[in-house]
């Protein structure tokens, strides 16, 4: 059965409007602390969590928002709680990377790499009490390097459990690139931990849905767990207001307030020899290279418009699709922040 | 009326829950083995072994006790907590809280504690006090049998998560695994009445946060958990006979602690003794003078703990440890 | 003189000291980001970028440190220590005695901590009354850049394992990283005078254990640490308003603890108020107390503390962490 | 260059000799706890200790006696720490798992994994001052299901540091089979963190020389960690006193303190139906059985053995050297226990 690309098509859209309108809550000033968005990864999540049943659990990163979202969390409750509001979903004594959905069997948590050992144990309960159930975990290529992680899919493995490890590998750590810090290779390192692998395209939201439904039925037919393995761009970095790409959108500002110090550091007299701050320097401006010419912030690379372009085709019932989700990501909003005494 | 070791305590009134709810699993290293009996009542899925991975299992404790099951999960020793500390501390401590209250986490983690056998400083450590400092985390340190079973089963029915500890020198099974293995030629200080004692027929929960009077007195009350109660039972003997009234309270857990206790002893006495084997500094003892004072009870106080690092050799161990000359020695003090 | 803003002071004296010693190196996730700085003047063989692999390479820099390097070990926060809690547990806080005294891990550990920016629970705690009940580490708070810079280089010299907490509401750089990022349109309660102040022209190191008197008082002593002092010092300036006299007490380090200028306090004032924004159970808090009981002096006490998980919304967290209002009504509470 | 089979195989009898007196001082009750011994796994120890160098550093975990032994430390010292006494290597203070020597950089640890950070230290220390010098781990194949050491494996690979690692793969930890607890494939793991595997057989010494020989040279020369996976056989299996050993040795007194409460236990009357407790029930005696019926306790597994047969030629020549370190083992505990007031 081939996935229902209009579903999923309003699914991404509707994630991509709400993240949108956090950011601007966030920019405003109504969240106070970090946030992290997910957009750049919705044809993941809505690729997995759309496929998901009553009873089936979610284990979420500080990335989890979107999930929770298709997960069908009561928006107006999502965004109360994000903005920390005694009326939202945790009594606004969670917030954004502390979400928690009894009836959804979904937690999050800032911590990264504990997903995995959350979503095994859902799994554990699934397969002791509600067989036919599954548990998803979804995590970041930097928390692959988290030994609870790696421990998980061992443990899942061992114990046969119905889990679902999905990385969203967006070749980036904060500021650390995949590359200069993951050794091996991913693939082999969750094989090696007895979970086989699918290896995906997390920017094709029906590549992402199929290897997702393969997942999932050998989870509810009791073959134990799988590995997905999603590469995804996150448009907005690590987080929002995020240094390096503050750098890249407002350099002039945003450079000097990096290049002066460094400069002076450099510069200072006592330390090392000139051709080894060379190499440091070289290893900062690389970073910040990396940043400025991502190719992947490209519309090229925004699952979005690659699904969109498929349906392009009924340009007609796809604006008024979007035209209605943007309607109601603003009613959303709006119902979350009026009617609450501040 | 029925007597029973320790352990046995525990995994009877454990096996009694099980036997009752089915959501109650049992899973740690080696539990096939270490908790054979309860295997073959309980069968494989119930009763479940896991790889070193102490991070994956606790953790997953959490969301398998969130998900409605009832895990309790194992733990060789109590310092091994060391690599998983981040399941209890950031999770299962504080689920309940970030869900706004409404979601919990009924979990036990069961493990031995405590030193007095020779293995060594990264392996006979309390950390209750430790433990304790945690919001959100209930630590139970019983100090014989009957109440070894009875707050085990309370442990299995509360709604958050509890640490459940049982100190080495009392259990039979884990003296005889780790200690002596076997051998008649090894000798531990093992407090009887600890170690072996009368259980009811049926268990039944037992209240947390109770202390209970093991010995009245009237000039010092020695305020203690796990086997610094029978030492501190043996050294208010040798105190009688100077003269001194000495009494004993075991806290039994340390959170929630009997803080009405605690004041009741301070006032009645005028002067507490804190027997704890756990580290003394930022831990129980401290907590115990913070409850007094801020009642605002004129009190003599002092306190008998492990100081440092548990030293590997026997009799380095058994200075630092808390023993019955020590406590004597500290009650003296406060009497002169 | 220059000023210099928190976090700054820190890293200044961190240089100062790489270039004279060089087996100073520092690593940690995003190191050669986070501190470009020291990574343009000092190169990429003294400052190392991590994988999130927190057991491995705190663990590793407890043998670094034991081989002779002088490694500086950074936590994003010091509530991820969950995650690897064995290596300050069970190695670097026991190498020394375990060796007999022959050997010792001449390690930092540095790690931002505390709350006040609404990144909730998970991500604001403090901890050091938790760290500072394990034998044999160090852990240094300071509540100023003087301060800060001064002690940075107190624990790179020290010869046994420290952690140094650098609290977040003091860190311009960490709350514009965590908080603000760039925003205009956030307001955080930023002590001013912790944030940024006066640093000597060259870092010369600080003792350890030893308090600095901020205020004096005669009626009460409000001993607290790094952000509570400057609460301590707003409550101070209300209290004196309704003629109450109270000192502010910076403790500096949590362990070693200034027991002298406690007790000191307690004598001179009759009262003291701990301020803390660890967790009130089981910490520092209790040690204080226990401190001053243990002397014999006769003293009211009270204290404000963090006494539940952190929440998330702000103006929750912020009755939830010790405020002014709080330590006023302590204080009040305790004269009347 | 082949090894010198006749030194490797007079460290291997030393070892053997020397756990064997620290058996007896433990069954005689002068040590009071825990005994973990390496008698087995010598061919491992020896092959790769003795090509140990000056700065080379030494991680262990709780089987770290003969690996001492192997690299020079005093072994009055070492057997007077055993006991506990003040002149002990540590003053008494640190015992059993817990052996330090700072001249021979060696430490141990009793928590599983915790070998494989502290010797990435090491490595990182080596590269960073004293290039051409490597750090060993050594662990057992329980302890690559730690998170801790999965994170070394990375983060030595990341770093390029000169650690080897090597896994003593007894088959078992404490009562679990390696097959029943670890998914997956170890080497496969290994390689999926970024580190090479050579797998050798741990019962023939030379194989293992050759193979830490090639691993050394590797982290000599700057090229990064190995992982070095040996197969070995633990006769005296967990520890000294280990129960289901007991069962096999003395199965008239060990069988019925099993089986008694075992039979109690099955037939008591709440509880799962009888064929679940029946699945529990083999589980136990699986247990037993592969403990019982282990094969590899036999000769043919025996590392000395096995050397022994290839240095029988000059069988007087063996016999002399066996003599004399035995009775050089014999003078070392004479010389531990005498004159020390205890
Ligand atoms: C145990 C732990 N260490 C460090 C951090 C700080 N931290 C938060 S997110 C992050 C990067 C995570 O990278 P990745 O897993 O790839 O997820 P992404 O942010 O790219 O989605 C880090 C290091 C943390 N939250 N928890
Ligand atoms: C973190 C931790 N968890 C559990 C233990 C208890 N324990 C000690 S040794 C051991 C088994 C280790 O097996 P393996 O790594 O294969 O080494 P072996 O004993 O077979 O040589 C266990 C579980 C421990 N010491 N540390
Ligand atoms: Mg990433
Ligand atoms: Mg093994």
């Amino acid at each position: 059965m081939p996935p229902d690309l209009w579903q999923l098509y309003s699914l991404m859209f509707k994630c991509r409007r709400f993240e949108e309108a956090v950011a601007k809550l966030w920019h405003d000033g109504l969240i106070s602390g970090e946030m992290h968005l997910g957009t750049g990864e919705e044809a993941i999540v809505a690729g997995v969590v759309s496929l998901l049943q009553e009873g089936d659990a979610l284990a979420l990163d500080h990335r989890g928002t979107a999930a929770l979202l298709v997960r069908g969390v009561d928006p107006v409750l999502l965004v109360r709680e994000l903005l920390g509001y005694p009326e939202g979903l945790c009594g606004g004594r969670g917030g954004h990377m502390h979400l928690f959905s009894q009836p959804h069997l979904a937690v999050s948590s800032g911590i990264v790499g504990a997903s995995g050992p959350a979503a095994t144990g859902f799994g554990l309960a699934a397969q002791y009490q509600n067989p036919g159930a599954v548990a998803v975990a979804f995590f970041g290529e930097g928390a692959m390097n988290q030994g609870m992680l790696l421990e998980s899919l061992n443990l899942a493995a061992v114990w046969q459990l119905p889990v679902i490890f999905v990385c969203k590998n967006d070749g980036w750590a904060i500021t650390s690139t995949d590359g200069s810090m993951t050794a091996g290779d991913l693939n082999e390192r969750a094989r090696g931990l007895g979970v086989p692998v699918i290896e995906i395209d997390g920017r094709d939201v029906s590549d992402v849905w199929q290897a997702a439904q393969t997942a999932l039925e050998r989870a509810r037919s009791g073959q134990g767990p799988t590995f997905l393995h999603a590469r995804c761009v996150h448009f907005e970095a690590h987080f929002l207001g995020f240094q390096l790409l503050r750098m890249v959108r407002h350099p002039l500002r945003e450079m000097p307030r990096v290049a002066v110090p460094l400069t002076h550091a450099i510069l200072k007299k006592d330390g090392e020899p000139f051709r080894i701050r060379l190499a440091g320097l070289r290893k900062v401006l690389a970073a910040v290279w990396r940043t400025v010419r991502d190719p992947r912030r490209g519309l090229a690379h925004d699952p979005l418009w690659r699904t969109r372009r498929l349906l392009r085709a009924d340009l007609s019932r796809l604006q008024a699709m979007e035209n209605d989700l943007t309607r109601e990501v603003d009613h959303i909003i709006a119902s979350a922040l009026v009617g609450v005494p501040s | 009326m029925k007597k029973m070791s320790f352990t046995q305590a525990v995994d009877d009134a454990l096996a009694q829950a099980m036997a009752k709810d089915p959501q109650i699993i049992v899973f740690g290293e080696d539990i096939p083995l270490l908790r054979r009996e309860l295997l073959v009542r309980f069968g494989p899925q119930r009763v479940r072994g896991t790889p070193i991975s102490e991070s994956a299992f606790v953790g997953a404790a959490v969301t398998a006790a969130m998900a409605g099951l009832r895990p309790v999960v194992e733990l060789y020793m109590v310092d091994f907590l060391g690599v998983c500390l981040d399941a209890l501390l950031n999770h299962a401590a504080k689920v309940e809280a970030f869900s706004g209250g409404k979601w919990s986490v009924p979990l036990v983690v069961r493990a031995p504690c405590g030193g007095g056998y020779g293995d060594g400083g990264q392996h006979e450590q309390s950390l209750w006090g430790w433990l304790a400092h945690i919001p959100g985390l209930t630590v139970v340190v019983p100090a014989t049998p009957a109440d070894a079973g009875g707050l085990f089963l309370t442990a299995l029915q509360h709604e958050g998560p509890v640490v459940f500890l049982e100190h080495k020198l009392l259990s039979e099974s884990w003296l005889e695994f780790l200690g002596s293995g076997g051998r008649q030629t090894v000798q531990y200080n093992v407090p009887e009445a600890g170690a072996r004692g009368e259980v009811p027929q049926i268990w039944k929960p037992l209240p947390l946060g109770q202390a209970i009077e093991r010995r009245p007195g009237g000039d010092v009350m020695i305020v203690s958990a796990a086997v610094g109660v029978h030492r501190a039972l043996e050294a208010a003997e040798s105190l009688e006979q100077q003269g001194i009234s000495a009494g004993v309270l075991d806290l039994r857990s340390v959170s929630p602690l009997d803080t009405t206790a605690l004041r009741a002893a301070a006032q009645n006495t005028g002067r507490l003794c804190v027997v704890d084997e756990d580290y003394e500094g930022f831990g129980l003892s401290g907590e115990v003078a913070a409850v007094v004072l801020e009642a605002g009870i004129p009190v003599q106080f002092s306190r008998v703990c492990t100081q440092s690092t548990i030293p590997y050799a026997r009799h380095l161990e058994d200075q630092v440890l808390p023993n019955r000359e020590r406590i004597v020695a500290a009650v003296q003090n406060m009497m002169s």
